[in-house]
């Protein structure tokens, strides 16, 4: 390990860790660590209730990651911002801070018996270009062979989180043998990892039954033991209901509901565990179109923002179970944060004035702002499949509220179908955007704010946001290889697009989950959250 | 062939007359008078909601939150402090205009389909009786869901996508319907008259052919409603801050553990107008084959 | 008037010198609750003493409550029935407030009841076999098997030739005749000593009626008593020993069947007897006051009529097959041919089933024949094109057997009159309302009935709109297509009335098309006999009904029933 | 009256042969194009639609398999277009599905990446145990309720009829809702997650019965009140029979005609009444896999379920066909 290395992985801990801390105090964030050891009971199924159901186990959706994650191992493991050996046992960085040399473990097997090394590595990457959707913002560029237990990563930009998105639960690695032989049907249903579990059955619609690897014996540091997983089996059940996953955790039917109605999570928490996490990357935030329409003046985004109570509204539609976010940019957990949740408080008179400043005076007969006859009118399309019920219910506070200062929003549902296919995504089709990006890394920025991809419109720039200039700057911070200066360059982005009111927060998109009192050691990935099942056991009475 | 003398059984053949109060007024039973209440009550709701509302269906008030039903609050307030009595008033029109709006997609497109299917020429109407047998098999809901996903989830695609759905339903009642009339004795009648086929069809066949289906209609736009609030329910419904019923039920949904209003005044105004309509529908239908005895 | 009656009743009980009193009616009253809450008051103070062997028959028209007063006899009023009496009694013992188990004892054991037309009084989804033996089996009577053998011997006793193949049949398999007799049999399985035939014949065609009545015959001479109830005064005068006359739910008259056809007493009774259509009665009016017919239509002049040789229709061998069950076609009218001139009558006769109907809708060309050919005036008919039939149609018009299904549900009369006057010229509105009314007023009906449905009318009322339709367009040639089979024996006498006036005074000609040979001869100048689709004999009224030479019409006209008494005294009178 | 599938009757009215080998066989022939016929209309009927629907096939599954919602570059769309044979014209896409079809080769889902079969062969289990146990459970509901109710006065009937009306007008979902709150999560008597046992089954099961039963009931009793005056319930009266065995013996099998009509039209309804039976109870099934794949524009899944919803309903048809020949006997024989 190199000295760099260490000094940003410090200073990421140091600085997330002071963010998670301040921002959100999530109880009994380790559920049952200090479970008795004497009563623990091996074997045993747990049963976890879900709400999506992706299509297939593997992919570039963190809904696929949180399966991923109990069937694959990682080359490393990050460990509340401290990067952990995991397959690879060390690694070093090279001078231009553009290729690591991964050593890894020789004991590992994939569950069909094939070897995990550096062939299994070389043989993924492409699995990986092609399953994951998003690989190119990771900067990788290819792994090289340098013997049969070292590889090489190469990136086209200097990329100090690279090591979070290793860890996030897609970066996992399949048997060798599995990716040449299995048909799609396998690999889609079950993949073959190294993982402390392995798939025994998907009942479309039902769940996926998880066996215990019995052979696993290559926990990362940050486990709580080593060895097989402590359960026999996990059912991992998909109910979309809400309130039906919190009827199934009351009647003892589930042993952890993920993400109870948020009117039973003051319940929850007092009859249950529980555990909170934050997803790092973006959180729910509100992206004005800055290419055209009435958002492409600051002083109408920056009213709109003050017309909106984000604090109450978090507070009130969410009841406990996700926190304020006022950065539009980076959630609280992710690396080089920068708090700013007290900027643009509620306040109806300024946001009065600005509109009035930007020359939005007339009114229409139903109390809406004009100006030269057109109506001070923002459509927000937003995608049913990727906001949650709540979320919708906060964006109809938001509409109600905006109308007290005359803007008119229209929020505008969309079905999968139409979310997926892109609708509504030019810069002609709506004002507002809303929605969230789980990643591990400040490079969100480059991702969200850039104006071209492959000299394509950036489909993820939901700002339709062109400014050579800060798209440098971007750059220029994320090439910083001072972390201290990185944070600074980064913080002084985030302020900037604050500032500016390019993206406001509305609230972090946070993974909850529920757990019965037996069951003891579950905890959560500190990289995206991913629950990990393999700490966890039940205990007597 | 049957002599008409069939006294027995029906004593009081003769006495079809609807019995009359001293005010000219049908005397109607007692369901009927509260069904037609009912309707009132929401065509009212549907014309104008702020006579009957007691509060904006849209303003939220983040302090008063899922408080359960009260003086202030008839039917208690949601999990943003809207009221609910006020927003199933308002929600009226939409869910009423769906429910109307469906049947009036599926009449159009039934009678359309129905009467060329029966009368039209060969060549069109034996491929489009084919087409009805085809239609018919498809579930209501993936009609519907094919449509939402084509028109995107509005109030006008629930209208379209229900209304289409129950189209072929309507269809092949109407086809039946009317080579059932062409073959009746007063069509025959009007043929051995001397009529032509066009006036026998306006005269006669259309009318006729219809007049049964005056109750279904009834029966089909409290249907429509359900149909649409299922929908709503899976999402592909109205726009969230419009109170449509079935919106209501799916924005409920979250809170039932702790404010049941949520889930079961919509779901009442629901049932309350399907059998409204219904029962008038029957009513109707009876009384109409009363006539045709 | 009561105590005569009763009188007469003991009477004829003594004349007849049979039996005991097996069951007595006095004072029968039945009122019906209403839905305004009131009662309607149908059955008046009936009486009656049925004795062991004997036959009373009830007669009256549709509406006279005698259905109802048989009904009563076996607590089956129907619902809402208020039954009073100041006695009724089977063999001595009281049939007021009884339980319904205790009926149950009753009915099917000491009185059978047989229905009307038992292809809708059999239940039409079982085999006449199961519905026999369940009569047995209610009764708890014998074990399978015994009862299975009681069916048979059953069905053998009321005629069937063949019980091992009918009891595995449905209504529906079976002939008219088979049925009926089957329903008998389901009726009499445990020899009840009553039986009560509600218009046991009504509806059956008069072979299989003679079949019918002659069960009944051996039946009462084992000893069963029947109340026979009818509208028939014929088939009544076949087997009753008393008859009684009912009019509104009052029994008229009563007494020995002798008297009572003989030398009725009653205006009512005889004005039941005078409508009797037969031989006797043509060229006569039927109804006492079916008389003044309004002298207001004027006679169309045609130029194609003027002493034209031609025939007005003129059918050359007809054939007509229709696609029957597993592909076969049936052959309905085989080989007819007929003419009609002009204002004639020419009857068609024949039983269900032998084609007449087919042959009326050929002969108004709603339906093509498959060969042969209809002319009109010399003129192709039925095989002209669909506009030129269409010009002839108005000159050749339709009256069915039920007007109210020939009336479009949703129109009232002045827009039934008006659709056709309309066809013929197009004139002002005022002007069709004033033909309209002239031809109500032609056909007995007034300016009143322009605005009421016809299905708030009576039967005789509905028939005689149709027929001013069918007058409406001034036509030469009026199909009757069983016109006045639906009717009252009283109603039926004044439409056949109105349709010899309506022929006279505007010279049409007649289809007229009838199971009823009385009718036939009473209307007909000439008669074409049909069985199974074929023509078998034509000629005169006289000629044929006197002198039949095929061996069917004898056999039909062997099989009707006549009114003797009422005959010997009608020759008598007019002779 | 007519069989439910009247495309027999009317085709073999025209014919005019012998009832010989060849013309009994005829209406089978007959029958079965007819059913291939409507097989054939429905997959086209869908591959119209499907592709008519807004949106890129290739956009949909690129961002369904990474969890987003944007607009994608040709560079990402060009390979997924030609593994999947979108770059072909539609009537070549068309005919290479049908031509799979015929060879029993339904074809690959592109959202599951399995095939088609094999899903729906997974997932027709609890479907239709879902569907046939609520047409059952729905006949157990209606048949004693008209039973007891009908023809027995006008109070009582009013007050069946008017449970019937209301059964028939009540949501599923929100029947399923109520009775998931109260009977699972409160009083605990059942499972709260949806699964495929027989106590998983007995609550999704009584949703979907419950407005079923009551569209059942009303065509019971409008039947049974009308053969209630038919002349052979009389006659049978007059023979002895106590009022409550006619209703039974004779009665009863009328009125049971038009309910089994209406059954075998309750096939479509009840499919759709189980997607959302299925999405409240979290129960494996057509309905949820029907609804992502339609959303998904998933076109040979969609046709997949279709093409089977279609059989069902000829083959459920052609099943109450031969029920209505069992009661209705008057119908035998006419082919």
């Amino acid at each position: 390990m190199n000295k760099s290395f260490k000094e940003i992985a410090q200073a990421s801990l140091a600085l997330t860790v002071t963010a998670l801390s301040v921002a959100f105090a999530t109880p009994g964030a380790f559920a049952a660590d200090a479970g008795d050891a004497g009563q623990r009971i091996n074997g045993g199924t747990i049963t976890y209730v879900h709400e999506q159901e992706p299509p297939c186990l593997w992919g570039g959706w963190v809904q696929q990651a949180y399966l991923s994650r109990q069937v694959f191992d990682y080359l490393v493991s990050y460990d509340n911002g401290k990067i952990r050996p995991w397959l690879a046992t060390d690694w070093s960085e090279s001078p231009d801070r553009k290729t690591i040399t991964f050593h890894l473990r020789k004991d590992v097997v994939f569950t069909d018996g094939d070897k995990f090394n550096a062939d299994a590595v070389l043989a993924n990457y492409p699995v990986w270009v092609k399953g994951i959707g998003w690989h190119s913002f990771t900067y990788m560029t290819g792994f090289t062979k340098l013997d049969a237990y070292t590889v090489a990563l190469h990136l086209s930009e200097p990329n100090p989180e690279i090591y979070n998105v290793l860890a996030n639960g897609h970066y996992g690695f399949q048997s060798p043998d599995s990716i040449a032989h299995n048909t799609p049907e396998q690999k889609c249903l079950a993949p073959v990892g190294t993982g402390p579990w392995k798939v025994q059955k998907w009942t479309r619609g039902e769940g996926i039954t998880f066996l215990r690897n019995d052979k696993y014996d290559w926990a990362p540091p940050n486990a709580h033991h080593n060895g097989p997983a402590y359960a026999a089996q996990l059912d991992w059940k998909f109910v979309p209901d809400a309130t039906t996953r919190w009827g199934a955790l009351l009647s003892g039917e589930a042993d952890v509901a993920y993400q109870p109605p948020s009117v039973q999570w003051k319940n929850a928490q007092r009859q249950f565990q529980t555990l909170s996490f934050v997803a790092t990357g973006r959180p729910q935030a509100l992206s004005f179109n800055v290419a055209r329409g009435p958002f492409t003046d600051q002083r109408v985004r920056q009213a709109f923002v003050y017309a909106i109570d984000r604090k109450r509204i978090v507070a009130a539609v969410f009841k406990g179970t996700a926190p304020y976010e006022g950065n539009g940019s980076l959630s609280r957990s992710t690396p080089l944060y920068l708090n700013v949740d007290d900027d643009y408080p509620y306040d109806v008179a300024k946001a009065n004035t600005l509109l009035d400043a930007a020359g939005w005076t007339g009114r229409d007969a139903q109390g809406y702002r004009t100006k030269d006859g057109k109506i001070l009118d923002a459509r927000l399309p937003f995608n049913q499949a990727i906001i949650d019920p709540e979320g919708a219910v906060a964006l109809q506070v938001i509409q109600d509220q905006v109308k007290a200062v005359g803007i008119k929003l229209d929020v505008i549902p969309l079905t999968q179908t139409q979310g997926f296919a892109g609708a509504d995504s030019q810069p002609a089709d709506k004002e507002i955007s809303f929605g969230y990006w789980v990643w591990p890394s400040p490079n969100i920025l480059d991702i969200v704010y850039n104006d071209k991809l492959n000299g394509f419109p950036n489909g993820n720039n939901l700002s339709f946001f062109s400014n050579a200039k800060i798209e440098a700057q971007i750059m220029d911070a994320q090439r910083e290889p001072d972390p201290k200066l990185r944070f600074q360059k980064f913080a002084v982005l985030q302020k900037w697009f604050d500032d500016q009111a390019i993206a406001v927060g509305v609230y972090d998109f946070t993974y909850n989950v529920a757990i019965s009192k037996k069951l003891k050691g579950l905890w959560q990935d500190k990289g995206n959250g991913l629950l990990n099942f393999y700490d966890a056991y039940f205990v007597k009475g | 062939m049957t002599a008409s003398t069939t006294e027995f059984g029906r004593p009081q053949a003769d006495q079809k007359t609807v019995p009359r109060s001293r005010i000219g007024v049908p005397r109607l039973p007692v369901s009927i008078w509260l069904s037609g209440l009912v309707v009132l009550f929401f065509a009212i709701a549907a014309i104008d909601p702020s006579l009957l509302s007691t509060h904006s269906a849209f303003e939220t008030d983040l302090l008063n939150t899922l408080s359960p039903p009260s003086v202030g609050h008839l039917l208690g307030t949601d999990d943003i402090g809207r009221d609910l009595y006020s927003r199933i008033v308002w929600g009226t029109r939409q869910s009423l205009l769906i429910g109307l709006g469906a049947m009036a997609v599926a009449l159009f497109g039934a009678l359309v389909l129905g009467f060329t299917a029966a009368l039209g020429p060969k060549w069109i109407a034996g491929p489009l009786h084919r087409l009805l047998e085809i239609l018919l098999p498809f579930p209501i809901l993936l009609l519907a869901l094919l449509f939402v996903a084509l028109l995107g989830p509005s109030a006008t695609s629930l209208l379209i996508s229900v209304g289409i759905g129950t189209t072929a339903g309507y269809a092949r009642l109407i086809r039946a319907q009317a080579l059932k009339v062409r073959k009746s004795g007063y069509v025959e009648a009007a043929l051995a008259l001397g009529h032509s086929e066009r006036t026998i069809f306006r005269q006669h066949i259309a009318p006729n052919a219809f007049r049964p289906l005056v109750a279904l209609v009834t029966l089909g736009i409290g249907q429509s409603v359900v149909w649409a609030s299922g929908l709503s329910f899976l999402g592909l419904g109205v726009a969230p801050p419009s109170p449509e019923w079935g919106a209501l039920l799916e924005a409920g949904k979250a809170s039932i553990t702790v404010a049941w209003w949520l889930e079961i005044f919509p779901g009442i105004a629901i049932v309350l107008v399907a059998l409204s309509f219904t029962q008038i529908g029957r009513y109707v239908q009876d009384r109409s084959e009363g006539n045709l005895q | 008037m009561m105590d005569t009656v009763i009188d007469h009743l003991n009477e004829a009980s003594i004349e007849s010198g049979i039996g005991e009193s097996v069951l007595q009616a006095q004072g029968l009253n039945i009122w019906f609750a209403q839905e305004s809450g009131e009662s309607r008051h149908v059955v008046k103070d009936v009486s009656f003493d049925l004795r062991a062997g004997q036959c009373i028959a009830i007669v009256g028209e549709s509406g006279s409550g005698k259905s109802v007063t048989a009904r009563a006899l076996v607590g089956l009023a129907g619902q809402g029935a208020t039954v009073a009496a100041d006695r009724l009694a089977l063999e001595g013992e009281t049939l007021l407030d009884r339980p319904e188990a205790w009926w149950g004892s009753v009915r099917g054991r000491k009185i059978g009841f047989i229905l009307q037309d038992a292809l809708v009084s059999l239940d039409p989804l079982r085999p006449v076999g199961k519905e026999i033996e369940e009569a047995l089996w209610l009764h708890k009577w014998g074990t399978r098997k015994t009862r299975l053998q009681k069916v048979r011997q059953t069905l053998w006793d009321v005629g069937v030739p063949e019980p091992d193949l009918l009891v595995k049949q449905r209504p529906g398999e079976l002939s008219g005749g088979l049925r009926q007799r089957a329903l008998i049999a389901s009726a009499i399985a445990l020899h009840p000593d009553i039986v009560i035939a509600d218009e046991p014949t009504t509806a059956l065609d008069v072979t299989v009626q003679a079949q019918v009545l002659s069960v009944l015959k051996e039946m009462l001479g084992r000893g069963t008593s029947v109340i026979l109830i009818s509208h028939d005064l014929a088939v009544v005068s076949q087997l009753a020993d008393i008859i009684l006359v009912m009019q509104g739910g009052a029994i008229v008259e009563a007494g020995p069947r002798g008297e009572v056809l003989g030398r009725p007493r009653h205006p009512y009774t005889q004005q039941l007897i005078d409508a009797v259509p037969s031989e006797h009665t043509k060229g006569t009016r039927l109804s006492p006051h079916g008389g003044a017919v309004a002298q207001t239509l004027f006679r169309a002049e045609r130029a194609d009529l003027a002493d034209s040789p031609v025939p007005l229709l003129d059918a050359r061998g007809i054939v007509k097959s229709f696609p029957g069950p597993g592909g076969l076609r049936r052959t309905v009218v085989k080989d007819v041919s007929f003419t009609l001139a002009r204002g004639e009558t020419l009857g068609i006769v024949g039983e269900s089933g032998s084609g007449k109907s087919t042959l009326a809708r050929i002969a108004l060309s709603l339906e093509r024949p498959d060969s042969g050919e209809v002319r009109f005036l010399g003129r192709p008919w039925s095989s002209a094109s669909i506009a030129d039939q269409r010009a002839i149609r108005r000159r050749i018009s339709v009256v069915y057997q039920d007007p109210l299904s020939s009336f479009d549900p949703r129109w009232r009369v002045s827009r039934i009159l008006s659709d056709a006057i309309c066809l013929q010229e197009v004139m002002p509105r005022g002007q069709v309302e004033d033909r309209a009314v002239h031809l109500l007023e032609a056909v007995g009906l007034s300016a009143a009935h322009l605005e009421q449905w016809p299905l708030r009318m009576s039967g005789g009322q509905r028939q005689r709109v149709a027929i001013a339709r069918a007058i409406a367009t001034h036509p030469e040639v009026v199909v009757l297509d069983e016109a006045v089979s639906a009717l009252d024996v009283s109603i039926q006498a004044q439409i056949l009335d109105l349709l010899s006036d309506l022929q006279v005074q505007l010279q049409i000609s007649y289809l007229f098309i009838s199971h009823d040979l009385g009718v036939i001869h009473h209307m007909s100048d000439r008669v074409l006999v049909m069985q199974n689709g074929r023509a078998v004999e034509q000629g005169t009224a006289d000629d044929v009904f006197r002198n039949p030479q095929h061996a069917y019409t004898q056999q039909l006209l062997a099989s009707l029933p006549r009114l003797e008494y009422a005959n010997l005294r009608k020759a008598a009178a007019w002779s | 009256m007519t069989s439910p599938l009247s495309l027999v009757g009317e085709a073999s009215e025209a014919t005019g042969l012998r009832p010989s080998f060849a013309a009994r066989l005829r209406p089978v022939l007959i029958r079965l194009a007819a059913a291939i016929f409507v097989l054939w209309g429905a997959v086209t009927v869908t591959f119209i639609a499907l592709s008519v629907l807004p949106g890129d096939r290739a956009t949909i599954i690129l961002n369904i398999t990474s969890g987003q919602a944007i607009a994608r570059t040709p560079a990402e769309l060009t390979p997924i277009n030609r593994a999947y044979g979108f770059d072909q014209p539609m009537v070549e896409q068309y005919a290479r599905y049908i031509g799979g079809l015929l060879h029993g080769d339904f074809g690959t889902s592109y959202e599951l990446q399995r095939p088609v079969a094999k899903i729906i062969g997974e997932q027709i289990g609890p479907t239709f145990t879902l569907a046939i146990s609520a047409l059952v459970l729905a006949w157990i509901f209606a048949v004693p309720w008209t039973l007891l109710t009908a023809g027995q006065g006008r109070r009582l009937g009013s007050f069946g009829s008017a449970a019937e009306t209301i059964t028939a007008g009540l949501p599923h979902y929100w029947v399923g809702i109520l009775l998931l709150i109260v009977f699972a999560i409160t009083l605990g008597w059942f499972p709260v997650i949806g699964g495929t046992s027989f106590m998983n089954t007995v609550l999704p099961t009584i949703t979907l019965a419950l407005p079923l039963a009551g569209f059942l009931g009303q065509s019971i009793r409008g039947e049974f009140d009308r053969t209630m005056r038919e002349p052979f319930v009389l006659s049978a009266r007059t023979r002895g029979m106590s009022a409550a065995g006619v209703r039974a013996r004779h009665v009863l099998r009328h009125a049971l005609i038009p309910a089994i009509t209406l059954s075998g039209w309750a096939i479509g309804s009840l499919l759709s009444g189980a997607v959302l039976v299925e999405t409240v109870f979290a129960r494996p099934g057509l309905g949820s896999v029907l609804v992502s794949a339609v959303s998904d524009k998933d076109f040979p899944l969609v046709s997949g379920i279709v093409i089977l919803n279609a059989f069902l309903y000829v083959v459920i048809n052609l099943v109450v066909d031969l029920i209505y020949r069992l009661v209705d006997p008057r119908l035998r024989g006419t082919a």
